[in-house]
């Protein structure tokens, strides 16, 4: 049932754009994702007071729904997607979700009527898998989780996806302390482990359904890097280290397309190049446009091949040209827009390298993001394809190798990145050339240094 | 690092609009001419028809011509002003309603509406006794007035009788204003996050001394969580519902049904 | 002292892009406008309940100023402009804008110094000339206007800008009934007028403190126009007529410049290229990253010419990723460095070309103001540079005829677009060929229709 | 109408990034080494040196090694403590501040600092008088513990005794502790706007069974608007202040002097 990938779905990343994936994907009411189209994929969160109740809630979003449809009619757009990522109740309470979905998508299906606008809704119920101190990734919180992705199934949802979080109690712990092995066993074995568990019953789902399953991202971990990493002048960990943090993430996300997910995966997935240089799916991308919701240092150049472009987030609230959820969405539009004039009138490949210029060097996150070198961290990942563990290390070294030419390639690094490079890529070199050997090695080291880490219950290890 | 600038083409790029963009307003263009559409609704009577279609049309004289003609002919002249000033007044709203005509429309019919009512009054024997009276403002401090200006249209164009206090009106000024009238209805208009707290000083006011009434607040600072906090505030998003809210009133409802009817969040 | 343009800067419209104009502007820290390079312009307004003291709005101010230069720094941005649009209350007590204004730049200056960040700092006193009813343009207000404008030259204020209101008392009246002809009268003649009278006066002060007098934009006219013709499916004014509003007040905003000023011109001059044009000098735009701000139909088209780039305002509140202006401000400048990175790649026509074509057919204003459109409506300027009255008429005009030539390449109007174009040149063509005839015929009908219409007092006239 | 779509170059372009960007860190980085600057700031006494330098460093067996030999002698632990451990953090801290050194460094030297710590206690003849005791905890409904994590490090590298409840802490736990270890300063982070209002209830709790202490919050959702309007909140913007606080709240500082000397809004 997991099918690994060990080949790439571009043979040269020259191929790769925004908006045209090699397998488009259908959703919702008349859209079709990566065939030649970018779509904005607006997202939101309610405002708190609101969460109290299942009818306040769903007022909320009946709101939030009726906002973002009419201005993108106003505007003359011709498809959106609507992204509701689960405040805890909706999920906790699996009717609250349901009732949320069902109110916004009767909304949606009167504008598609109304109005022919393509659009189609994605939830992302909230991985509630854990306790105040322990994650418990497969007790019953694992039921009540999966029971709200059926009634989000039947409740019109059309995409469904999560950001799981295997490996996050590991990772927190070596994150902080410049422990890259400790992130690569974090995110590219105990997540992606964690992964498979959940994603072959999410797709089992949506397929009873006939709904998308989407895809994942490496929110609890890469993001949280990249997020701690900060801007330039920020000094709570190395970039170089963020995005070594990164690429290991895309051996793990990968994982929810070898379940069977079809794409288009989360919007915070900064690993999505990658992903689609291998798989071939449509991805959703956030950045410039989503500094809402966090700042950025590679704004545009995930625009490069993106084929939803999102906000990520942003609190439900009036501007003085609306609602937040209005400008924010509007704006994205407009992104979209620009990218698929290019596409229409064939110029896209040099958009989409304006993109990538524009943060190939502010940033070592940005460089190895830049599709050629997107594409060669993916290269390597399928070198190893049915090995988690042996992917995940090739991602990481292959990063630090192309951090290393970047430095003669106009790349800047601080004396600071350019040490805790150095010191990763010697932490890497020196790991076990087997998964048996280094899980188990890593075993002995966390279930020491880890007070909550219980790998036997959550990973079955 | 070798740097590659390339050379600009000259070429003029273009595009089919249809591949990027979708012109709703075209795709869902009524097939009836706005002509079309009047010509169903007009009062059959010849006399009343003409004024009617006067008023549509936003032509004053032709107005005024109409109903010198019909008050020739015996007809009583506040009459008119319900069959053929106001009968026209409602084929101008029923089709702005259904977006077959547009704003300006609705203006040029309102002056015209407005300049039958006078002559109308200017030849009657007895008083007229109008739908009722509605306040309208825009806040201490704002000049924004446009949104204000529609609604007095439409309310007119509905045939209520207007008071316009225009722009940045006075607190006290308003207050005063609803005491003498006792209006049906009071309308504020405010598009700065400063201007819309006088709204609460005269809902506070209004408290104070007895006067109790809806007071709908519109404009584009102002939203329903904040007038909802308001004693009498109810939230008017769009100016066609002023006439709308006026008409509920007048068949009994109170801030509480109003709310319940045209609170949308 | 006022010398009007005859000829155009611009021989061919495919010279003029984003970024460069043929007279750049120097102003403020290590910046130059348009010569070579966008920057972001970030607008905000104080949180209402600061505008009841000095010292608040100070504070606040402060905190604004440091959000901004602090994610400007954090991302990597080599440049940004602040433009301080006051509340009344500023310019009503000239010391208040200026203690602000010193309060700003001295933080500017901080950041030049210690990270040599290029900024400049922009103030746009409120157009205070008015009572409750009445303009009162040239009497009391005036005095204190120009005091304002004054302090805030010696306080540190790098660029001076007002949106002047002469003739939008008439200019009310006309364009919620379809008189174009009043719309002439109120923006072409009046409103040029009344700039006249008042930039000849802020250019006297620029040059005294050595500072640089940028410019007008047609707000209370062309941009109400503009509003209140809004979306798609508005339905309060054709879109056509808002266009042909627009038109002409490029005639009108020009005669800042003719009276000294250098641009950059005001963010909301949606007719920024028409000027550009004749005059040549830089332009500030707003557009797709303004939403928070307003709606727009012409969001990406705008940025085609822009030198500056900004957001128009937006309130000063959290969001998930930071306060409102380091979202908004973080957007722009990726926005502006994606059309640095075509400067420097030599692609900057192929981006503008795109841009502009994103909504040359979503909206009659789009289609004018696309830069081949906007170029020819400079030209009709031009050629009777000399004349207000005929300059502005040609302007109209000329929008008339482009857009019956639209329909023919593409452009789709509604029948009620169609018929309010027409009607609208009939009635420019009824017009009478001289100024005198015209201003004296507009003055007999608007001092019956227009209660608050007083020629004499206001105009001299 | 002529559509025109070019055929796409494939040559790929380059830039020259100082066109576009500055890497204002790359600019500013200082020319010292993180090495070298500590060197500086060592103490003399080469039984308390190499302690330090393993303090900062990171190596734990180091400071172990160090600590003993210092012991066998015959220094006296707790000073240990205070001299070598703490005198190895202030270099620690003081680079983290100057941004010569970053998180992780202070993280790996406060790990190692906790089992010297620990390693002199177990040596001890009488008890330890620390600093001082903070409590810090995430709100209650909130599992981001990142930045108090980062919190709770600089406090242990400055010396404090630090009580870490964790995450998602019962707004009861946290008053419970506080009454139970009367610290000098209580500490909340919370990232979501949905669960700072704990920081309220937490503070009329303390109100209530009169524990005044000053109570810094911080987190990404929370502001200093906010913290303002709670009896003892302080609002702390960036983890480094935590410590800074504490120190001014040893040297006397009441809430009151600590929003004025931290709030910055
Ligand atoms: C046009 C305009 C102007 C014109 C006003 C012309 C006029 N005669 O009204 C001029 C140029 C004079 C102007 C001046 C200023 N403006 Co102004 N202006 C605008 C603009 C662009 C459009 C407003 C408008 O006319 N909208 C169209 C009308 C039709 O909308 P509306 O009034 O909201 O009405 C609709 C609904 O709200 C509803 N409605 C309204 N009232 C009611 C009542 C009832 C009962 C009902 C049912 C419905 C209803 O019906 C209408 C639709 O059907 C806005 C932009 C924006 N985003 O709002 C800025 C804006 C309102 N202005 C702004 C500012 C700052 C100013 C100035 C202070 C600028 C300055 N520095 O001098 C001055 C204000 C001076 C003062 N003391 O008031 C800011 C306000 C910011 C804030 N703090 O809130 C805005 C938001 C611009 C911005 N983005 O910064 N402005
Ligand atoms: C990393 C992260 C996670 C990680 C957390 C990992 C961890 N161990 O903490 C994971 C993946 C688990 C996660 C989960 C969720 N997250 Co989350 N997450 C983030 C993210 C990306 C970064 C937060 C972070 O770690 N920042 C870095 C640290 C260092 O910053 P910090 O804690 O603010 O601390 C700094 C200062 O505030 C200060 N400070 C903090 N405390 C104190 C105390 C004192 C005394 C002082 C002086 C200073 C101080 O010092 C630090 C800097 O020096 C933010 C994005 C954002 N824009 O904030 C979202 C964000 C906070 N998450 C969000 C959401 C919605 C969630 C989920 C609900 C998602 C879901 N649907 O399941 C769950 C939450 C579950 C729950 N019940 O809490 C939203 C919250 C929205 C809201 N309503 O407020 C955010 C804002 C994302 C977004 N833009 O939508 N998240």
């Amino acid at each position: 049932m997991v099918k690994r990938f060990t080949t790439m779905a571009y043979d040269d990343p020259d191929e790769m754009t925004f908006g045209v994936a090699k397998e488009p994907v259908k959703a919702g009411l008349g859209l079709t994702i990566g065939d030649g189209f970018t779509t904005p994929e607006i997202n939101y969160a309610p405002r708190p007071e609101t969460a109290s109740s299942k009818e306040k809630l769903v007022k909320e979003y009946k709101s939030i729904t009726t906002d973002i449809m009419d201005r993108m009619v106003a505007v003359g757009f011709p498809g959106v997607v609507l992204e509701t990522e689960h405040v805890q109740e909706m999920t906790n309470n699996p009717e609250w979700g349901a009732a949320v979905a069902h109110a916004q998508k009767e909304i949606m299906e009167k504008y598609h009527d109304e109005y022919g606008i393509n659009c189609a809704l994605r939830h992302t119920p909230g991985d509630i898998r854990e306790d105040r101190d322990y994650l418990r990734l497969r007790e019953d919180k694992y039921d009540t989780l999966l029971k709200s992705f059926e009634l989000l199934a039947e409740n019109g949802v059309d995409m469904l996806s999560i950001e799981s979080m295997g490996g996050k109690e590991v990772f927190d712990h070596a994150i902080l302390r410049d422990d890259v092995p400790g992130v690569l066993f974090s995110i590219g074995c105990l997540g992606a482990m964690d992964m498979e568990y959940i994603w072959k019953d999410i797709v089992n789902i949506a397929k009873k359904h006939n709904v998308v399953p989407a895809g994942d991202t490496d929110c609890a971990q890469a993001n949280t890097a990249m997020f701690v990493a900060g801007g330039l002048l920020d000094k709570n960990l190395a970039h170089t280290l963020a995005i070594i943090a990164r690429a290991i993430a895309a051996s793990r996300t990968l994982v929810a397309w070898e379940c069977g997910a079809t794409g288009p995966n989360k919007d915070c997935g900064y690993e999505g190049t990658i992903l689609k240089s291998i798989g071939g799916r449509p991805i959703t991308q956030e950045g410039k446009t989503s500094t809402c919701a966090h700042s950025d240092v590679m704004g545009n150049l995930v625009m490069q091949c993106c084929d939803l472009w999102s906000n990520e987030s942003v609190e439900y609230h009036g501007e003085f040209g609306g609602t937040s959820v209005q400008a924010w969405g509007e704006t994205l539009a407009y992104d979209c827009t620009l990218m698929n004039v290019a596409l229409k009138t064939g110029t896209e490949k040099t958009l989409r390298d304006l993109f990538m210029l524009s943060d190939k060097y502010r940033d070592p996150q940005g460089y190895v993001l830049a599709y050629p070198n997107a594409w060669k961290v993916g290269r390597a990942i399928v070198e190893d394809g049915d090995d988690l563990y042996l992917r995940a290390k090739n991602a990481a070294l292959e990063t630090c190798n192309i951090l290393e030419e970047g430095v003669n390639e106009g790349l800047k690094l601080t004396r600071f990145e350019t040490k805790a490079l150095r010191d990763a890529k010697i932490a890497l070199e020196g790991l076990p050339d087997d998964q048996d050997t280094f899980i188990s090695e890593s075993l002995d080291k966390y279930k020491k240094e880890v007070r909550v880490f219980e790998p036997k219950r959550n990973y079955d290890l | 690092m070798a740097l590659k600038k390339i050379k600009e083409r000259s070429m003029a790029l273009d595009i089919d609009p249809d591949d990027i963009l979708v012109r709703y307003n075209v795709r869902l263009e009524k097939e009836i001419t706005p002509e079309e559409a009047a010509e169903e609704l007009y009062p059959d009577d010849p006399l009343l028809k003409p004024i009617a279609q006067a008023v549509f049309v936003g032509d004053e004289e032709g107005v005024v011509a109409g109903l010198e003609k019909a008050i020739s002919e015996g007809r009583e002249p506040l009459k008119l002003i319900d069959e053929a000033l106001i009968g026209g007044m409602n084929v101008v709203s029923k089709l702005y309603d259904e977006a077959v005509i547009y704003l300006p429309d609705v203006m040029l019919s309102s002056d015209a509406m407005q300049k039958g009512i006078e002559y109308c009054k200017s030849k009657a024997t007895s008083d007229m006794k109008p739908k009722g009276t509605v306040i309208c403002h825009v806040a201490e401090g704002d000049v924004h007035d446009i949104g204000k200006t529609i609604v007095v249209a439409l309310l007119r164009a509905n045939g209520y009788n207007v008071v316009d206090l225009g722009r940045d009106c006075p607190v006290e000024e308003v207050v005063e204003h609803v005491e003498k009238e006792r209006p049906l209805m009071l309308t504020g208009t405010a598009l700065m996050t400063t201007t819309m707290y006088a709204f609460k000083h005269i809902n506070d006011k209004l408290k104070e001394k007895n006067l109790a009434l809806p007071f709908v607040c519109g404009g584009g600072a102002v939203n329903q969580d904040f007038v909802s906090k308001l004693e009498f505030g109810v939230y008017g998003e769009e100016a066609p519902q002023a006439p709308r809210m006026a008409a509920s009133i007048l068949s009994g409802a109170t801030v509480e049904k109003l709310r319940e009817e045209f609170h949308k969040h």
